[in-house]
């Protein structure tokens, strides 16, 4: 059963729709932000106990409602909706490269696939996976790309850290055989 | 994975096909044989190109790429650029490698379309704008959307007007405008002839306007300059054939 | 507790944010309508056993999921304070694109930026600070844009004619108007 603070915070999540700053429902309500943040599992709680069908989402310093995703079938029929088609292999890689580097420029995008990417940031940008993060100060000024809201939801990430971890280079070959001017630690320890 | 036919759509770009091929020839990546890798590279474009289709730039460049760090390769006195850019390939590949393995990744966790959120409800409130600005961050923000593309600007919307409207410069007009001035003139400088060219396709019509005044003898080019024939060897423009350009 | 098809036409009315067709509730949901309107009780019950602040609506043959009166001003207090959220260096560049070539299409503002703008341009048209101006006689009869009056308030100008000055262009294409065939023989003699 939730109380008046969940029952605020519900509301205002309800009504934008859109992820919305947890500071500014703090503001709202005139609680603080520790205050909001600590009445969150509360309000999951809640809408589970009730058998609510919908989840809490964290988007980094935001809060949205979601459906669960068990109801996307019945949703997509009732509201007419062709199945998205999945994203392309190109534009992964133009995810996770910017996912991993934000900010970046279209340049260093295309530098690391070794192609033009300039129609597939396009179709990020209209899918409001990435958006424009202002222009960086390097000749040209060109604009620089970060990942959205909608990416940290569609990949049901709460920020970026929680991307997963980079795989580990495996390390160099063992080296039995130390480099031109390298010194080892017993000569380290002669002098 | 180990098909015999690909075809390169298959392929995100050449890393993506050096990759493969490193793969399917089991070959390490952080030592590669670029000799190997070359031949094996050129074969596949072949085989693309054997089927007429269009092989992309940027699998060419690859191309020329590899051969350029081959001939530095085996040039005694240049190796020390080769192995740099051969580290400087490896890096990018593996750097491309891990790219690919996160995209996967994302892609296992995308969950995009099984999870929906609300539109805004509407309320009455007024959604307009309401902080301040001086007006010279419109002017600086102007000079950054324009920045150094500036001269190619698009054209104004009523530049349009003309192309909706498909005004045609037809060849033949421009030779009569041509002839005209030089009747005048006798002589004139070649890129004073384009000077009054509004557009691309004016443009277009007056080249090829010059091109045919010159073969049908009507004028002469010199260097900068471009003399009128005042004794016409043929005795009727023939220049003017009745075709028309069409502007683009 | 919401039961499955409680929790079936919650998630269709939370997803579909509108009023809904209780006949396509009903196609979606594989139930027939009597069984459809035999549940709203039932779910009007869960919502309020679970202290959800919601209501559901019914109007006329649709339904829809809304806020609860009382909880308006706290949702009014955070989506306004939303709004005050300035603009993104995008945001400006659009503007002033707009603002100095206006009336203008995306096109032109998206081949002067090398970008996709349609978002950008979307949430400028909701701050009112541009807004449509008729479509353009070209192919495809595009939407063309201008500012607006809150524009105008929003940068301290009287009119347009207050913008700042640009630089003048040193190859502004000449634009007397001159008909073809009618130009050139002077600067010819010129040479």
């Amino acid at each position: 059963m939730m109380d008046l603070a969940q029952q605020q915070i519900f509301s205002i999540l309800f009504a934008a729709g859109e992820p919305m700053e947890l500071s500014r429902v703090a503001a709202a309500t005139g609680m603080d932000e520790q205050t909001v943040q600590k009445y969150l599992p509360f309000l999951r709680d809640s809408l589970e106990d009730g058998g609510i069908p919908l989840q809490l989402l964290v988007l980094g310093e935001k809060l949205q409602l979601a459906t669960l995703p068990q109801f996307a079938p019945v949703i997509r029929e009732a509201l007419e909706l062709r199945r998205a088609t999945p994203l392309s292999q190109a534009a992964l890689e133009v995810l996770a490269i910017v996912a991993y580097n934000q900010p970046v420029t279209r340049a260093f995008v295309e530098q690391v696939r070794g192609v033009d990417s300039s129609g597939v940031i396009s179709s990020l940008l209209e899918k409001q996976l990435v958006e424009e993060a202002g222009r960086l100060e390097l000749p040209g000024r060109p604009i620089a790309y970060q990942t959205t809201d909608v990416f940290l939801r569609s990949f049901g990430l709460e920020s970026l850290e929680d991307l997963p971890v980079l795989p580990q280079e495996p390390e160099e070959p063992p080296d039995d055989g130390q480099l031109e001017g390298q010194m080892g630690f017993d000569q380290l320890e002669d002098v | 994975m180990e098909k015999l036919t690909f075809k390169i759509e298959e392929f995100e770009g050449p890393l993506d096909l050096l990759l493969f091929l490193i793969q399917k020839h089991k070959l390490d990546i952080r030592d590669i044989q670029i000799t190997q890798l070359l031949e094996q590279y050129l074969a596949y474009l072949d085989a693309v190109q054997r089927e007429d289709l269009e092989v992309a730039s940027a699998f060419l460049e690859m191309a020329s790429r590899l051969v350029y760090l081959k001939t530095v390769m085996l040039l005694p006195r240049r190796q020390e650029e080769g192995r740099q850019l051969k580290e400087e390939l490896q890096g990018q590949l593996l750097e491309y490698q891990v790219c690919k393995l996160m995209a996967a990744q994302l892609e296992r966790q995308n969950q995009g379309a099984l999870v929906f959120v609300r539109r805004p409800q509407q309320l009455e409130a007024d959604h307009s704008y309401q902080l301040r600005h001086p007006a010279s961050v419109l002017y600086a923000a102007y000079q950054d959307a324009v920045g150094r593309g500036r001269r190619r600007l698009p054209p104004p919307a009523r530049a349009f007007s003309a192309l909706v409207s498909r005004r045609v410069v037809s060849v033949d007009s421009r030779i009569i405008h041509l002839l005209k001035g030089l009747y005048r003139t006798g002589t004139a400088s070649y890129e004073s002839l384009f000077a009054d060219s509004r557009d691309r396709g004016e443009l277009v019509a007056t080249f090829l306007a010059v091109l045919e005044l010159v073969k049908a003898q009507r004028i002469t080019l010199e260097g900068e300059q471009v003399h009128l024939e005042r004794r016409p060897r043929q005795a009727k423009v023939s220049a003017i054939s009745g075709r028309e350009e069409e502007t683009k």
